[in-house]
């Protein structure tokens, strides 16, 4: 069993920020990505996730360091401004580096 | 105030609709723990919005296109006329930031389903016809101050880089397919499609039940709404007062209308709940997508916390005093 | 037994409700993927202490607060005296640890309104009357032991560090604002307020098809069971003796508080049906906070395992009986 | 195609139920977001089939199981015999793989609830009555073909390293207890034992609301086939043509076989409509777990996204006419 | 781009401490949180997520190392006495540390 | 307040496999679990989260390192073949070692 290190980015943020999120996955090259639907507080208020339009989502994406970098300053230039929203990254292993 | 409109008043402060408002507003104050869960929200939202559009488009089916056309354009018009004399007023007496009040202005030219809901029971409760095709009127008000909206806050950043057109587009993509313009429109075309006689059998679910699943619903709003009583000491004294003489502006102008149009007193009356309630879910939805730099704070508290009550509790009963003495 | 109580049994076990109980029982049993997602069981629980309140609140509008006062006062009164005999039992019979038994008592003493709906959906199928105001029994009852235990529990505690008059204010908090007690009064409340008239409107979605959503809602708590039998070895053989006499036993002392009250048959049994159901929703959200010491086997086993299908099955039938000769 | 024909698809066409599978596939294809939480699908779905099983279930307790056994045997024997001819067929005419065939195979044996749900709308609809019992035809034809379809498929991986017979337990285990057949089955029960008397309080529930849940159910099955309508793109010109050639095909079987039961009209067209319908809930699931070497986009797709829009826009009406002529 | 360091406090526990863990984390001063509903098992039994008041919540708190000690101390001693709980620490990277 | 080094396996896949993998975690040891519903894409397509057969779960299993390479060779071995699935493993830290 070879295990690969690979990189996991977070994404929370509201949940109107969906479809943006989505398309910019698609346009850095994630192969895949998991949707959970939260609820959350932070500096721009209380996000109680009872109405969809003011709720919140988490995306968790598994992508090696370099398409990990590019999501991030894309998220940094264009979503923070626009969106509620938070993302960090994290280290971890994988199984099969192909399929990210 | 006068006699009639005092005993209005009290008839609808008594009526389980409201009584459960207020009952969602204090679990929020009082931090009940009683909370909807999401789904439970969305599975009203849509039983109200299609059994609202059924039956508007029964009642088209029944009326015909000629009768339904003429209030109905008029009803277009309101919804983009509002947000274009609400944003000055916004801008230079309110002294709001040109996409602050371009956003605002959007959400009271726009309108509230649920409070269109809350009216027919009211009149329904007095016994007062209506015209029900008047859902149709709701359907063709919810999109254009939207557009509205979003066009004034684009002109007024012209020069920034932030002028894209795919923002206007995001802002009619959210207008038009946006969950609760399609459903009442797509609800509308399939009670106009299959009629009376199609209604038969699916009707039941969507007429004995209505009231009861909008008190409900009432509940949750109360507590939606009651959760961000704090903003109010966020929004200024202007927006507060804002929140309610303009919906008294707007709903006079809608029933001058509505009369104008030879509705009867009933139509007349949805005509002007319908100018001066204000959109809490669709219109906050697609401004925050397409003016991403307006506050929400202000355009959710003004729609939601001060404008919606306020046309429940006073507003219907007084549009609909000023509707009798108009048609009359 | 007797011929009349046999009989009355088998009615009841062939009713939708029982059955419903025992397939989610089954599918628990048979570990079938059947589930109700959280949402679902909310919906339904809010819908069903709705329906109960706005139909007691209706009921004492109509009877008048004076008729009301003196069977509530009394069920107010067996709530608070019942987790007081209770705990004694527990702690020296039992030889439960005093936290243990305080919060076993509580569950006793307060009520279960799926129990109390149950209840109603058999005196209607035998169309036995009763006083539709008993709701209000309801209400005032699933507050008042679950303070007791907590103070039972509480002092039993002094001397240790764990004695912080906190949790006892976080007990009436979840007490009085819980979701299940907070519904029901608001409900109450609303119903008294409109009355008749103002349930014209809402009345039909909360009433016809009331029973068949406590059936749906029996399936759901036959899983919730069905999941928690494998407790049943943990909890020792006094427990599940408890269990089964003690609900007799309320059962009797209700039927004889509702007889002294001058209450109907079918009111006479709800009171029984009161005072010998136990709660397992409010009660145990509120001990497992304010009691963190308290182990949630014991109370949840007894109350949601042996008691609730005892009184569905065979206890509402028995104080039915019971009340039939004393009232008669 | 004679004119009846033509006239029963166009009532067929304009009927609410249908209008709203349209109205799904638009959301989806336009890509709005109106989305029905799953907890939402889950309460529709259990509804819907607690409603069939009681109905069908009371009617059983009626007509006597006497009268029931024959044409229930039959259509077990349907459901056992449409598998063992559509997998050569998909083997050999369609270049299947083994497994792949199996598994199509296994769910054009099975049926849909929902197909047969609309189909006793279309009835009702024309005024057409049918035995009430139908309902235990599709509770026995959901299990047998799944089997039949997993059995297949492990014979055909015969020498492979993956016969496991715990794979063909797990497909009993799934068919039998996975949640629909369950509560189908379950709730037939609880009407057969409990009766009308039993039905008169649950009744209402689960009747006049009944047509409009359908309704609001197939917009969420127009959504969630429009999502998979690329999916055709994938699975070749010979599955889509298959999609709609076997179901006539099935659907005059059926239609053959109720006859030959003395059925009715309305009965035959069900029979039809049952032999006619794929699995896309209850075999999906099966089948993933005991044959995960077979494709699922090709079952999917055929069964949700071709056969089931088939049947319920002309299937319907088709079996319809095919059993006026042949059993008048 | 720089990224920093900080630190991700995971609690894992019965939804009926999601007043009193609200309460904790303002009291450390954690700037923002999110919620998730989940079901699970564990030493104290399994909680399947069907009823509100038997079920399972989880909150991720992005904080900074001081804050995640205190945190972690606060639940040890007040919390994991109580309830069925499970709190974890993980080394995340966020790319503006000041919202933490 | 000792904090000990623990593997987080986080497993998503398809929610029938629900019912297996909670198979393999009792098999491998593990003394709790917790489950996210969420919803997610990848190279087997597509899963909205709408219809519970075809939908989508996250497991997370706090484990030691020795369960936790048992953990993931069983799932290389006997799910990735038969589900459509994703694993990862990552470094935390907890504060009761003898709970996991
Ligand atoms: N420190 C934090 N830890 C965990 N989640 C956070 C934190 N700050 C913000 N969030 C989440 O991110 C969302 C948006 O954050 P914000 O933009 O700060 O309002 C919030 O609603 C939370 O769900
Ligand atoms: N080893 C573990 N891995 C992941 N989650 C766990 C673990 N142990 C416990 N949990 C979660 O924490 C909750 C409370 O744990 P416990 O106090 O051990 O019953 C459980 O219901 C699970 O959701
Ligand atoms: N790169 C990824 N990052 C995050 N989640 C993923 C990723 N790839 C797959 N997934 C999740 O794992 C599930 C199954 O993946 P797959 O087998 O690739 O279809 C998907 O539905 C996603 O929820
Ligand atoms: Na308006
Ligand atoms: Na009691
Ligand atoms: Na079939």
């Amino acid at each position: 069993m070879t295990i690969h290190p690979m990189q996991l980015v977070t994404i929370i943020g509201e949940s109107l920020a969906r479809e943006p999120i989505l398309k910019l996955l698609r346009e850095v090259g994630a192969h895949g990505w998991t949707f959970f639907e939260v609820s959350g507080s932070g500096r721009q208020g209380e996000r109680t996730g009872e109405i969809p339009e003011y709720s919140n989502i988490q995306v968790e994406v598994i992508v090696p360091p370099a398409v990990a970098e590019n999501l991030l300053n894309r998220l940094q230039h264009d979503f923070f401004p626009r969106f509620a929203m938070v993302a960090y990254l994290c280290e971890i292993r994988v199984l099969r580096a192909h399929k990210f | 105030m006068n006699h009639d409109l005092l005993q209005a008043i009290q008839a609808n402060v008594l009526s389980p609709a409201l009584l459960f408002f207020v009952l969602g507003l204090l679990a929020a104050v009082l931090r009940s723990d009683l909370r909807f869960p999401e789904p439970l929200y969305v599975a009203l939202t849509i039983y109200l919005l299609v059994a609202i559009g059924l039956k508007g488009g029964v009642a088209i089916a029944e009326a015909g296109w000629a009768r339904v056309g003429l209030p109905t354009l008029a009803a277009l018009l309101l919804g983009t006329v509002i947000p274009l004399w609400a944003y000055p007023i916004l801008r230079f007496l309110g002294r709001f930031s040109a996409v602050d009040a371009a956003a605002i202005a959007a959400h009271y030219g726009s309108v509230s389903a649920v409070t269109f809901g809350a009216a027919t029971q009211y009149l329904d409760r007095l016994g007062e016809s209506y015209e029900a095709y008047a859902s149709a009127f709701l359907a063709v008000m919810e999109s254009p101050a939207i557009l509205i909206g979003v066009l004034l806050g684009k002109l007024a950043a012209r020069g920034s880089d932030t002028i894209r057109w795919s923002s206007i587009s995001t802002a009619l993509r959210e207008a038009v397919l946006g969950r609760s313009v399609f459903l009442l429109v797509g609800a509308l075309g399939i009670g106009a499609l299959s009629g009376r006689a199609g209604m038969d059998q699916v009707g039941p679910f969507f007429t004995a039940p209505f009231q009861g699943v909008l008190a409900l619903f009432l509940l949750e709003m109360g507590m939606v709404a009651g959760r961000r009583l704090g903003d109010l000491r966020k929004v200024g004294g202007f927006l507060v007062g804002f929140g309610m003489v303009m919906p008294v502006l707007h709903g006079a102008l809608g029933v001058g209308v509505g009369d104008w149009c030879g509705l009867t007193v009933g139509g007349t009356t949805l005509m002007g709940v319908l100018a001066a309630s204000a959109s809490y879910i669709a219109a906050p939805a697609a401004i925050r997508l397409s003016l991403p730099d307006a506050n929400p704070t202000y355009y959710l508290t003004a729609a939601l916390v001060i404008t919606f009550p306020f046309n429940i509790a006073l507003g219907v009963p007084l549009y609909y005093e000023l509707a009798r003495r108009l048609v009359h």
